[in-house]
C-alpha cells in the first residue's frame, strides 16, 4: 500500500524488520563496557539490541559486535536526489566544446599539497593513460598543463601560481588522519585570498575523501571524491570556466 | 613446498647475484668521496650528543651547520671534534658542543694539530661509543634468548595514532594479543625533515614521529610485556628519509629490533636526492649492523602505483641489488630482510596460483633472508568484509611459501590507518591461518607443467634480463631512466642534495676506525 | 590435485562398495512388503489429484485415510482406483476423489473386477501419469542445453524467510548475484506433518512452506531470470520428512532440479520412525529419477552434533551405503549427490589439512557424482569476520578439490537465517576465490608422506572397518545401537510408524508397472 | 581528567573519535536509496558518516557499509553492573550443598518445545559429559532427571509433568526466527497456570538468544543465553528450590 512506499526502513530478510550491524570498541573493560554498549545502541534509538560477539582486547578495550532493530521510519516523499550522476559527454564531445566554445588553451596547475606523498589519485586524473579506460586530462587538446607532483609547500604553490597563471588549480589530498588535509586545504584558500588570486583561477580539490559538499566549505569552487573519471572533472571545467567567463582573469 | 620445490637453475641464481654484486659495488665507488650532514650529526649522536639548544635546535643540527658554514666539515665531525677537544684538553663532549653552539668558542681559529694524535683519540672516541651500542645490542641477544620468538610467519603489525601515548596503549593491546613486531610508523611530515624532532610528541599524521625518547618510552612499555607473556616483541621504525643514519643510530642506542630501511623508497616515493640518501644508507646499514639489529627492504612499493602483474619483476631485481648494498654494508645475509607483496588484482583470473610462484620464488632466491612479506593494499576498497578475505589469502600464501615475517593486512586498508580492533581482527585471522594451515608448506610438490612454476621462471628471467642492462648502465643511471616504478629521478637533484658533502684527506673513516 | 592422487588402493575401494551394497540390498529386502501413506498418496498426485476439501483438507489425505479406515489400502491406491474406475466406467478420477471424500460412494461397497482388466487400466494410468513427468524432464534438459551452468564448484546459496514473496525478492537477487543453486528451505515444523500444505504460503519458520504453488511460483520467476542472465539456475528443494514421497513427486511436476534427500537425516534428527522413511525414499528417488532430479544427501549433519574429526568416518560410511540405496531405486552416479562438509574445529592445529584430505577423499571415492560439499556451521560465532574467513578456508578446499557443488557458508550462521546482504557477502567470496584460484587443482601432488595422505587413509580403514561390522547386522540393528550421531533409534518406534502399511497380494507395483 | 573518565565514547585510535561501523540494506535502488541511509545515520544520530561501501544487490535492494562518530557521551557514573558473573561454585560444593540442604532427589523435567529440533544445548547442560568440560546436571547425585528430547509438543508436555510432577522443568529453544520461541514459551507458561502447574515447579528456559529479562517477562523464574555452563544453571537450582521452598509442592 502507498504507506509502505512512502516510509522506508533496513531490510533484513523481511520488511520493516529494520535489521542494522554495528561494531565498535570501548576503551573499558567487560563486563562494564558491556553496559555502556547497550546504552549507546540505545542512544542511537535502536531496540533489539543483541549483543552477538564482544571481546577484551587488552589494555582496557573490549571489542563489540552487535545487531539491532531500526524502529524509526524514513519518510521518503521528502527526499530529492539531485542529480550529480549527469550524464558526461565522452572524450571528442568535450574536445568538440572546448575548441567552439573557448578556443585557447586552458592552463592548468596541479599538485598534492604539503606532506601528502599519494600522487596515483592525480595522477590517474592528469596522465594521459588516465583511469579505468577514460583519459587523463592530458590528452585534450585544450588543456596545457603543469603538474608539480607531489608533496609541494603552500608557498611554493602560490609562487608557481603567480608564474605561470593558470586558469585552473587542481589539488589532491589523501592523508586525512587528524584532518591534515582540512588544514592544508584551508590554508591555501586562505593564502590564495590573501594575493589575490582566487578571483583569477577555478580552484577544485579531489581525494577519496572529499565530497562537493566538503569542498565547498574549504572555499573550494568544486570537489571529486573517490572513482571520479577525468572526463567529470574535464567537463566541470569546461562548464565552469564558461559559465564564470575565467579565461581572461589574467590579461 | 619447502625450499628447492621450483627447481630453479642454480648457475642462473648465481649469475644474477654476481650481477647485483656489480651494480652495488659501482654505487659504493661513486658514493666513497661523500659524506652528508646527517652522517656527522649519527656520528655526534654516538658519542651521545643529545638535547636542543634555547633556540629549540637539536645541538648535533647546530654544530654540523656552523662548521659547514665555515667550509670545515669536510674533514669530518669526527676529525674535528678529536682536534678541539685535544685543544681545549677536555673530554666532556657535551660542554665543548655547547660552547660551539654559543659561540663561545670560534671554530675557525682552531688550527689542527698532530694528526696521528687526532686519529688515536677519535678512534677511542668512536670505540667507547660503539661500546653502548654493543651493549645494547648483548641486551637484546639475551632478552631474544630468554624469550624466543616461536611461531612462524611472525607477525608485524603497525601502530599510528600520531600521538605516542595513545600508541603505547595500542602497542600493549596488539602486543598481548600475539602481534611479534610492532611498528610505528612515521608522521607523513617526518621524512623531509633534515632534524630528529626531540621528546615525547603528540602531534603526528598517518604516524607518530620517530624520536629517542618516543623510541625509548615504547621498548620499555613492551619490555614489560615482553617479560610478562614470555615472549620478546620486537619494536620496528624507519630508517629512512632525509635522517636515515641518525634515526638508525638512535635505534641500535634505545634497542629497536628491526628497521625499515630502503634508500629507493625514499628516491622514488619521497623525491630524496639519490646520491644523498645511497650515501646516508651505507653509513645506516653498518651501524646497524654494529647494533645487530636487521633491516627490511620496501620493494612491496615498487608494485603499489603500476601495473602489479607485468612489473612484479622489479621486486626481484631491487632486491637482488638491495642484498649486494647490505652485504657491502657489512650485513649478513639473515640480517636482510627483502621486502615483497602481495598486490595482483583480485580479479586477475589464478592470481591467486601467480602470487604463489612469486612468493616461492623469493623464498627459494633468499632463503637465509627473513623475508618480509607485504599485505594487499591498493586493490583494497571500502568493502570491508572482502578485504578481510583478500588477507585471508594474503595469509595463506605467507603460510603456503614459509615467509618469515608477514605484515599484517587490515580489513580497513582502504580507509584509514589501523583502529584498535582492526587489528585485533587481523591477528586473529592471522593466527588462526598459523595454527590450521601449520604444516602446509611440507604437504605439496609444485608441478613442473603447472601455472606455478612457469609463472616463477618468467618473473626471474625477466628480472636477470633487466640486471644485466642495469649492471652495464649503473644504477644510477637506471634511476634517471626510470626502471623502478616507472619514476624518473635525477643524481644531482632532489630533497637534501645541498647536503652532500665531498671528503676533504683529512676525514677519518669510521668504517677504517673500527 | 585431480582425482587419483592420494593414490588409494583400487581394490579396497570395490570391497568397500560391495559391503554398501549388501547393507543396501539387505534393506531392499526389509521393506519390501511395505508401502506407506504417503507412497500412496504420492501415487494420487502422479495422477493429477490436487486441492483441499471444504474441510480444508488434501483429497489425497481425506482418500487414503478413507481406505486405511476401512482396511482396503493394503491393497494399494493403484488396485483401488482402477478398480474403481471401472466399475463407475469413467476416467475422471478427480471427480470420482470427490465422490469418495463425500461419501457419495461407498468405498466399501466396492467388490472387485477382473484382475487382468484392473492392471491394465492401472498401467495406462500410471504411464500417462509419468508421461507428465517425463515432459518436465525434457523441459529441464533443454533449458540445461540452452544456458548451461559454465564454472565450478557451483554456488549453492539458501533462503528462508518463511514467507514465499520475499523468497520471491531474495531468490532473484541471489541468482543475479551468481547463485548456481537457490535453495528454499522449509518450515521447521513442516517435516512432522503427515500432509503437504497447500497453497502459496506466507508464515514459515526459519524456512518457508514446501507446497506445489510455491514450487511453481518460484521456478516461474527463476525461468525468468535464467532466461535474462543465460544461466538455468537450478532451484533446490527437501524430500524429506513424513512426505518425502508426495514432495519428490511434486518436485518432478513442478520442474524442481535438486532435492536434498536422506532417510537418516529424518531417523536421526527428526525422529521418524526408520522404516517408514526408508520405504518412502525408496519410492522417492525412483520417481526422483523419471523426472531426472538428481538428489543430494544431508551426511554434513552426522557430524554437526558429535565429535566431527574422531567420527569424520560415519560420513564415509553412510555416503557408501547411501549411494547404493539410490542405485537399488535405479539412480545413476552423477544422480547421486552425496554430501559431507568442512565441520572440524578451527582451533585444531592443521586442521585445514584434514578439511582438504578428507574432502579429497570422498572427491577419488565418488568421482562421478555431484558432490554437494557443506559449510562450516557448527564453529561458527557471532564474530562474524572471523567467520567469514573460515567460509573462506571452506571456498578454497572446494576449488582445491574440485568439489561440484558448495553450498554457500554465511558469516552470520551462529545468528539467523541467511539475510539478504549476508547472502550477497559470501557469493561474492565465493566467486573471488572461484576465479583467483580458478586452476589451482592442477597444481599440486600430494607428498606420499605428508599429513593429507595420511589422514586420508586412516578415515577410509576406519570407515571400512565399520562398513564390515553394518554390513553383518544390518543397517536397522546399527540405528538402534547407534552407530550414527550417536543416536539410537528403534525400527518400531518413531513418527509415522501407523503409517507404515503391509501390501497385499493385490497391490500393484508401480515399481513393476513401468 | 575526572571527566574524561566519566563520560564515554567508541574509542577508534583516538579518545573520543567515537568511531562505530555500520552494515545494512535498503530495500530501494541507487542512488535513491544512498539518501535514505545518510539519513538513517543521522537519525541515529551519528556524524562524520562516510559511506565507504555501496552496492546494488539487485531485485530493488541496495547494501551499505558506513563509519561514522557517536558525538553524545554516555555518562558511565550513572551505571552499575549487577554481578550476574557471580562466582559459582565447583561440582563438589553444589553436590555438597544438596546433600546437606535438601537431602531428597529434586526430579527434573526437560525437553526442547515444539518443532525445536535442536538438542545440543540442552544436552550440553544436561549429559554427564556437560560443555567444555564442566559436567551435566546428570553427573549430580542429587538430580532425577527425565529428558523428553527434542520436538515436544506443549500439551505432550503438560501431561509429562503431571505424571511425572518434577520441581524443574527445563525447556530449550533454538529457533527464533519470526519470534517463533516467544509464542512457544509464551503459550507453555499460560498452558502451565491454566492446569494450576506453574506453582508446583521452578520454569527456567535456555537457548542462545534467551537473557534472564526475556525469561522473567515471559513468566519464566530464569533464562540461560549462550554460553552457560551446567554448574550455572544447577547451583541456581539449588538455591532456587530452597529459596522458594519448592521441594513438597506435589504431596
Ligand atoms: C599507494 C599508496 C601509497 C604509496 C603512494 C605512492 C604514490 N606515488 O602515490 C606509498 C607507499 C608511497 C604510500 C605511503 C604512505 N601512505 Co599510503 N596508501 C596507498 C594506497 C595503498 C593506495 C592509494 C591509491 O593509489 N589509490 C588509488 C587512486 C586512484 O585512488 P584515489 O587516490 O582515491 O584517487 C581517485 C579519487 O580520489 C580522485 N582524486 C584523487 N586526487 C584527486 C585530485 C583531483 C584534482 C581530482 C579532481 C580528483 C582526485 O580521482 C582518483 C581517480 O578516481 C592507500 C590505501 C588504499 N587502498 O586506498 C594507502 C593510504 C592512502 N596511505 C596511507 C598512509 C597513512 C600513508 C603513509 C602516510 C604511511 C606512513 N606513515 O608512512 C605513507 C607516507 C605517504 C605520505 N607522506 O603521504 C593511508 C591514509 C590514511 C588516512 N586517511 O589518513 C592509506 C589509506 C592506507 C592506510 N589505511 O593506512 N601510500
Ligand atoms: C547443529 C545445528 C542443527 C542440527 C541440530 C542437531 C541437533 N540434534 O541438535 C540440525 C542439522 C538438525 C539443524 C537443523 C535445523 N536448523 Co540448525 N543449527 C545448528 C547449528 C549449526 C549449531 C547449534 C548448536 O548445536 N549449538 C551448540 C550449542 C551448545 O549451543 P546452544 O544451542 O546455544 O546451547 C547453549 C546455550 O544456548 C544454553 N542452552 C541452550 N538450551 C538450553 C536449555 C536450558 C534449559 C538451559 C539452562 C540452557 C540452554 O546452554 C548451551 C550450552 O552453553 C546452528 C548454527 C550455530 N552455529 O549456532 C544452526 C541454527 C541454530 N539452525 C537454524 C535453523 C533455521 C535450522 C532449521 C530450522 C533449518 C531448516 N529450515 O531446515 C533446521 C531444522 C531444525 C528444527 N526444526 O529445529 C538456525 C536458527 C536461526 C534462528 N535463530 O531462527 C541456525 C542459527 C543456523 C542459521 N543461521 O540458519 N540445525
Ligand atoms: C621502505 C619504506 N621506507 C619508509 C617508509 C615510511 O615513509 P617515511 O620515510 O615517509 O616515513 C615506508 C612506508 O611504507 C617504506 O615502505
Ligand atoms: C538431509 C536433510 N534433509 C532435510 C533437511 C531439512 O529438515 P526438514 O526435513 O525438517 O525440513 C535438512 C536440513 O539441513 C537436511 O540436511
Amino acid at each position: 500500500m502507498k504507506d509502505k512506499e512512502k516510509f522506508i526502513r533496513p531490510y533484513g530478510d523481511t520488511p520493516d524488520d529494520g535489521i542494522i550491524q554495528i561494531s565498535f570498541t570501548i576503551p573499558l573493560p567487560l563486563p562494564f563496557s558491556r553496559e555502556v554498549a547497550k546504552r549507546i545502541v540505545k542512544e542511537m534509538g535502536l531496540s533489539d539490541e543483541n549483543i552477538v560477539f564482544e571481546k577484551d582486547i587488552y589494555s582496557g578495550f573490549s571489542f563489540f559486535i552487535i545487531y539491532g532493530k531500526f524502529n524509526k521510519y524514513i519518510d521518503i516523499s521528502k527526499i530529492k536526489v539531485k542529480n550529480n550522476e549527469l550524464t558526461i559527454p565522452d572524450f571528442f564531445e568535450i574536445e568538440k566544446i572546448m575548441e567552439e566554445k573557448i578556443g585557447k588553451k586552458i592552463k592548468i596547475i596541479a599538485c598534492t599539497l604539503g606532506s601528502d606523498a599519494h600522487t596515483v589519485g592525480l595522477d590517474a586524473i592528469i596522465n594521459a593513460k588516465g583511469y579505468n579506460g577514460d583519459n587523463g586530462l592530458e590528452r585534450y587538446k585544450g588543456f596545457e598543463i603543469l603538474n608539480l607532483g607531489s608533496q609541494i609547500q603552500h608557498e611554493l604553490l602560490i609562487k608557481k601560481i603567480q608564474e605561470y597563471k593558470p586558469n585552473v588549480v587542481l589539488i589532491s589530498q589523501t592523508v586525512t588522519q587528524k584532518n591534515i588535509h582540512l588544514k592544508n586545504l584551508t590554508l591555501l584558500s586562505e593564502l590564495l585570498e590573501a594575493e589575490n588570486l582566487r578571483d583569477k583561477i577555478l580552484l577544485i580539490c579531489g581525494g577519496y575523501k572529499i565530497t562537493p559538499e566538503l569542498a565547498h566549505e574549504l572555499g573550494y569552487d568544486m570537489g571529486f571524491g573517490a572513482n571520479t573519471y577525468p572526463s567529470q572533472v574535464a567537463y566541470y571545467i569546461v562548464n565552469e570556466l564558461i559559465k564564470r567567463n575565467l579565461l581572461d582573469k589574467w590579461s | 613446498m619447502k625450499i628447492g620445490t621450483l627447481s630453479l637453475d642454480e648457475r642462473k641464481i648465481i649469475y644474477a647475484k654476481s650481477l647485483g654484486k656489480k651494480i652495488a659495488d659501482d654505487v659504493l665507488e661513486e658514493i666513497k668521496p661523500y659524506t652528508t650532514k646527517s652522517i656527522e650529526r649519527a656520528i655526534l649522536r654516538i658519542f651521545g650528543v643529545n638535547g636542543v639548544n634555547s633556540k629549540g635546535i637539536p645541538y648535533v643540527n647546530s654544530i654540523i651547520d656552523k662548521f659547514q658554514e665555515k667550509n670545515l666539515i669536510s674533514k669530518g665531525i669526527l676529525f674535528l671534534i678529536s682536534n678541539a677537544l685535544i685543544k681545549f684538553n677536555t673530554n666532556s663532549i657535551q660542554r665543548l658542543i655547547e660552547e660551539i653552539d654559543e659561540d663561545k668558542i670560534n671554530i675557525t681559529k682552531l688550527e689542527y694539530g698532530d694528526k696521528e694524535k687526532i686519529k688515536i683519540l677519535a678512534k677511542d672516541l668512536i670505540k667507547d661509543g660503539v661500546s653502548k651500542i654493543v651493549k645494547k645490542k648483548k641486551e637484546r641477544e639475551n632478552m631474544i634468548l630468554k624469550y624466543p620468538l616461536k611461531e612462524k610467519p611472525h607477525l608485524y603489525v603497525i601502530v599510528a595514532t600520531g600521538n605516542i601515548y595513545e600508541d603505547a596503549k595500542q602497542v600493549k593491546s596488539a602486543a598481548y594479543l600475539g602481534a611479534d613486531f610492532i611498528a610505528i610508523i612515521r608522521s607523513t611530515a617526518q621524512s623531509l625533515l633534515d632534524y630528529v624532532p626531540y621528546g615525547l610528541t603528540t602531534e603526528g599524521y598517518g604516524g607518530t614521529y620517530a624520536t629517542q625518547e618516543n623510541f625509548r618510552f615504547i621498548r620499555e612499555i613492551l619490555d614489560e610485556v615482553s617479560k610478562d607473556i614470555k615472549k620478546y616483541v620486537k619494536l620496528v621504525n624507519y630508517s629512512s628519509g632525509l635522517c636515515m643514519p641518525e634515526i638508525s643510530t638512535l635505534a641500535t642506542l634505545e634497542r629497536l629490533d628491526l628497521m625499515v630501511n630502503d634508500a629507493l623508497y625514499g628516491i622514488l616515493f619521497r623525491n630524496l636526492n639519490p646520491l644523498r640518501t645511497m650515501i646516508d644508507q651505507r653509513f645506516s646499514r653498518f651501524i646497524l649492523h654494529i647494533g645487530g639489529i636487521p633491516i627490511v627492504t620496501g620493494e612491496d612499493n615498487l608494485i603499489k602505483t603500476i601495473d602489479s602483474k607485468e612489473f612484479y619483476y622489479t621486486v626481484i631485481v631491487s632486491q637482488i641489488i638491495n642484498e649486494q648494498l647490505a652485504k657491502n654494508c657489512g650485513m649478513d645475509e639473515n640480517e636482510i630482510g627483502l621486502g615483497h607483496a602481495f598486490e595482483l588484482d583480485p580479479n586477475l583470473e589464478n592470481g591467486f596460483l601467480y602470487e604463489i610462484a612469486q612468493a616461492q620464488l623469493v623464498r627459494e632466491l633468499f632463503p637465509n633472508s627473513p623475508i618480509k612479506f607485504m599485505p594487499p593494499t591498493r586493490y583494497k576498497t571500502g568493502n570491508i568484509f572482502l578485504s578481510h578475505v583478500m588477507d585471508t589469502l594474503f595469509n595463506i600464501v605467507a603460510n603456503l611459501t614459509d615467509q618469515e615475517i608477514q605484515l599484517l593486512g587490515m580489513l580497513t586498508e582502504a580507509l584509514h590507518t589501523p583502529l584498535v580492533h582492526d587489528r585485533y581482527l587481523s591477528i586473529e585471522n592471522a593466527k588462526y591461518i598459523r595454527n590450521n594451515l601449520k604444516s602446509i608448506s611440507n604437504e605439496f610438490i609444485i608441478k613442473d607443467d603447472g601455472i606455478i612454476k612457469k609463472r616463477a621462471v618468467e618473473v626471474f628471467d625477466k628480472a636477470v634480463e633487466k640486471l644485466e642492462e642495469i649492471s652495464s648502465m649503473g644504477l644510477f643511471k637506471a634511476l634517471e631512466k626510470g626502471y623502478f616504478s616507472d619514476t624518473k629521478r635525477l643524481k644531482e637533484e632532489g630533497r637534501g642534495y645541498e647536503g652532500v658533502i665531498k671528503k676533504d684527506d683529512d676525514y677519518l673513516e669510521i668504517y677504517d676506525l673500527l
